[in-house]
């Protein structure tokens, strides 16, 4: 294992407090327990909103605090969903009055961990709603399972929803904003390499050099099948096709255009992938209005993407040009 | 461990003994633990129970003279707010629910055990809303379960009784190799999943053993 | 080599394209030859600034161009300084006027092709002035070497420069703000692995698990020496130490710190380097007044890091604060 | 390549033949030259130098029929536009210069090739600042120079010189070998750039040895 780190059980730790250093006029670290919360919370009649998730996944989610986006976010270890007492004390923190919004991506632990937390902020008095992401057409969806996992759609809905919030709009309208991003958005994505988690000290999978994983989600598990390497187009389309399909989009549609990067792979490659990703697009007649390019949602040093299309509509447009100010994400200020 | 009371039933002492057994038995098996979930999940199940369990004994020096169910329910209180992930809430309310159910109690019978046991493994249930054959912890307790009940149906010894149980536990893991997992992370990977042992139900049947081990002189 | 391409040939040419679809509301691309330009330019009555070099630095430099910073730039092949006619007629495209401003890191390639375009230009009656950006103190300077290669701060004197130039400064001034950004400033860097080149299809170097490079490039080259992989604290204090003792940087002043990832390396190790390099600066008397932390001049998907300090004053630290909007860096607008 | 002149010239024709060659030549050793580059440098001289002289040969096709002058113009301005780095303007100038040693001439003897040579050299010297020793392409230009003169002060014939320029380039090439480089990207690594052959002085061996195959049976 190669890293710049220290202790392997220190890095959540101390990257934080980097982290915390580096934006302070923006964030604050909260310890023990540890979220990340905007420099002015609470902001009094504005509703409040909350992610969170395990840490290895940066600049998500607490690079996205801040105006216009999150108030707060709550890391966990690496991988390993946060606990209720972190999401419980960051909704009391982002309180202003008006109640709080969880965004949680549909991972097992993380409903588990945010369901108890709300629990326990209800029986305090905050109200709170919760809106699932599971934009992942990777995964068959069914009663009978987990459900398809939250992934590249999460950045897009904190950044709409955060907006939404911004604009002063109660509760229930923040938390359907964020439904109807869930609803619009499908993403799917793949992997060159697998990561290494610190305190492993191995790569999670061994990928040859002529393979890769299609379909992973973003916690350096393996995908839905393991296939050989192929050139980027090809590869854009494997990931495309099944997003397209999903929803789907369609003929007209005015769609944003996300092209997330897991981590080790470098920027370059990631506009290979966006230009033919806006090929097949405009080839089916897809109206691409907005786009982003980056890695917003990583695997640590993963290598890979995932492409994630959201339909558009004038309201979600105008969300997602507001201003936002984070340490992540940052336009219009 | 602990020393053999002269009643047929476990003690506080006999409860904490478990405990400080259980967290060695996780210290020791927490690469393999992760190496398992590496396979068909994140890697982190052996670090995130290994986390929990070394805040468990560090909030057990307070509890020394508490009662088994205040006991367990700092055990649950302390998964919850260390071990994060689909574990934490799970093994939690696991805690939590045995706790309910030995409220009041100084010592545990064996028919005490079953119930506690039982009321745990409902709360998982009902928790992750999986069932048995979904390729999680709940293949591990619920034979656990079972198994005490039939031994105590059969009049088998405390001893007896949780050695049966420990054994179900183990053929419940070992049930899950074959297994499509349904629930948690696993699931993503589909038929993939298959071929694998699924880590929580490993962890499980650890538990379930570490109390037959302990206790095996006890009572 | 396991990456998001096509052809090894066709990587610039199609990560431009993308980028350029990405960001066309910022840039615009020019080929034959090829150059990235703001979308407005020229920008009449302004000093353009033009900067360029070998691609594999995503986003430096065309992830610059934009409202205050780069009017344009050029990206050469892989790790290959751009050709003259290039620069010419960048230079041509964003003269507004009142002249063009060359920034150029200290290559030999790099010095020799900017040279040339810049007689090119001057033939044609446009006035080019020229700054050299040369922060490296992992190289002996020497007048009998190339002297030490220009790094980090190049991104630090693109964004000041830019800002001086869009205020609408003379070019005599624009380019004296750089040459001080240049003299304040200071870098150094780390590899812990190698970048594999596309069009070579394996790694630049082999390093073994437990090594590092120290004082390497940006261009996948082997540093200064090879040592012993160290933990990030001690890996930041081998970068920082002769970072501080160059300028030297002194008890008192302000700097700015700035932890900059060579592109495999996530962001949370890149914390923990700032996170130290923070104590360290603070132990030194510095007060480290503005930061920057990121992927922002990369060798392909090499893991390290390195970091600069500069030395800010009032004017220079107005000058980082002021708006720029481009697709790699932007706030205030 | 080009059949044998009756003179005991370098016709235009010998010259595009000698360019066609080192095309040739580099294409073949293009990932030599990288690998050269990779262990001292960045890992892009042979496709730095394949690329232009792709570009050359594309651009000579309009060539054909304009005199020797022209076209080393036309491939000093090729090579210019298309290498970059620091091969790009060395080469270019190189050309460039060599083109206007050769102006108005319609065969070139061997004196003219020798002024030629010495010119180009020159102009390299002049771009890049390097003097011998530096450990770049200088070391194998300036005794291929030296040799030519020789040669021509003895009185050796056409293609004895052009061997021995040969030769001394390939001695000049071989002398990188142990030399710390002072100039040009090499120049970074201080002592560790020792022990590794100059790419830029192992092509310009190549162009100077190429012009000697190519033109043995050519006087
Ligand atoms: N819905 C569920 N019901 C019961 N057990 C579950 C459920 N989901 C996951 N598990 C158990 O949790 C284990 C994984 O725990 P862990 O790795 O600590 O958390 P995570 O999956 O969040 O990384 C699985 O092996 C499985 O036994
Ligand atoms: N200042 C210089 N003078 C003469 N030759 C030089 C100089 N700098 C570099 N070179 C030559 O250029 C070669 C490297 O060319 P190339 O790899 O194409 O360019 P770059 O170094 O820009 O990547 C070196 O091997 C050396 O022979
Ligand atoms: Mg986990
Ligand atoms: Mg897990
Ligand atoms: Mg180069
Ligand atoms: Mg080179």
């Amino acid at each position: 294992m190669k890293k710049l780190i220290n202790q392997p059980d220190d890095v959540v730790r101390e990257s934080l407090e980097g982290f915390a250093a580096a934006f302070s006029g923006m964030i604050r670290l909260h310890v023990d327990p540890v979220y990340i919360v905007r420099a002015d919370a609470p902001a009094k009649g504005k509703v409040g909103v909350l992610s969170g998730g395990g840490s290895g996944h940066e600049p998500m989610h607490g690079g996205f605090v801040g105006y216009g986006m999150l108030d707060a976010a709550c890391p966990g270890a690496i991988f390993t969903s946060p606990t209720p007492d972190q999401m419980q004390e960051a909704t009391r923190a982002i309180n202003g009055g008006v109640g709080v919004l969880h965004i949680i991506k549909n991972y097992t632990g993380d409903i588990m961990n945010f369901e108890m937390a709300a629990d326990l902020a209800r029986d305090e008095g905050i109200e709170v709603a919760s809106v699932i992401i599971d934009d992942d057409v990777a995964v068959k969806d069914s009663l009978y399972t987990a459900g398809r996992r939250g992934v590249g759609t999460t950045v897009l809905a904190e950044k709409i929803t955060g907006a939404a919030a911004q604009q002063g709009r109660p509760l229930a309208e923040v938390a359907d904003v964020c439904q109807r991003v869930n609803g619009y958005g499908r993403s799917m994505g793949v992997a060159l390499t697998s990561c290494t988690v610190p305190h492993v000290g191995h790569a999670t999978f061994e990928l040859p050099e002529d393979q890769m994983e299609i379909g992973i989600g973003i916690h350096g598990e393996p995908g839905r099948a393991r296939t050989a390497l192929q050139p980027a187009d090809q590869v854009t389309e494997m990931l495309m096709e099944p997003v397209i399909a999903d929803l789907p989009f369609k003929t007209g549609d005015e769609v944003l255009l996300f092209v997330n990067g897991m981590g080790g792979t470098p920027l370059p490659e990631l506009h290979i992938v966006y230009r033919k990703a806006l090929q097949i697009a405009t080839q089916h007649g897809l109206k691409v209005t907005r786009s982003l390019v980056g890695p917003y949602m990583t695997s640590l040093e993963m290598a890979g993407c995932s492409v994630t299309l959201l339909k558009l509509n004038a309201e979600l447009t105008a969300l997602w040009d507001a201003p936002v100010c984070t340490p992540g994400m940052r336009w219009g200020m | 461990m602990s020393g053999a009371p002269s009643t047929s039933t476990i003690s506080h002492e006999d409860v904490l003994a478990w405990l400080r057994v259980y967290a060695q038995v996780i210290a020791d098996n927490r690469g393999y633990l992760t190496d398992l979930d590496a396979a068909i999940g994140d890697a982190d199940h052996g670090a995130n129970m290994d986390r929990g369990f070394k805040a468990v004994i560090a909030k057990l020096m307070d509890t020394a003279d508490k009662d088994i169910s205040t006991t367990l329910r700092t055990v649950g209180m302390a998964l919850i707010s260390t071990v994060g992930g689909a574990a934490g809430p799970l093994y939690g309310t696991l805690f939590l629910q045995a706790s309910q159910a030995a409220a009041g109690k100084t010592a545990l019978t064996l028919s005490d055990w079953a119930t506690m046991l039982d009321a745990a493994t409902e709360g998982v249930i009902k928790r992750g809303k999986a069932g048995p054959g979904d390729k999680t912890m709940v293949d591990a307790l619920v034979p656990a379960v079972q198994a005490l009940k039939g031994a105590i149906a059969a009049g088998q010894s405390f001893p007896e009784a949780l050695q049966s149980s420990a054994r179900a536990a183990e053929h419940g893991m070992q049930s899950t190799l074959p297994l499509i997992a349904h629930k948690g992370r696993a699931s993503y990977l589909g038929e993939r999943s298959a071929g694998h042992l699924d880590p929580g139900a490993t962890s499980s049947y650890l538990l379930i053993k570490a109390a037959a081990d302990t206790w095996a002189g006890s009572y």
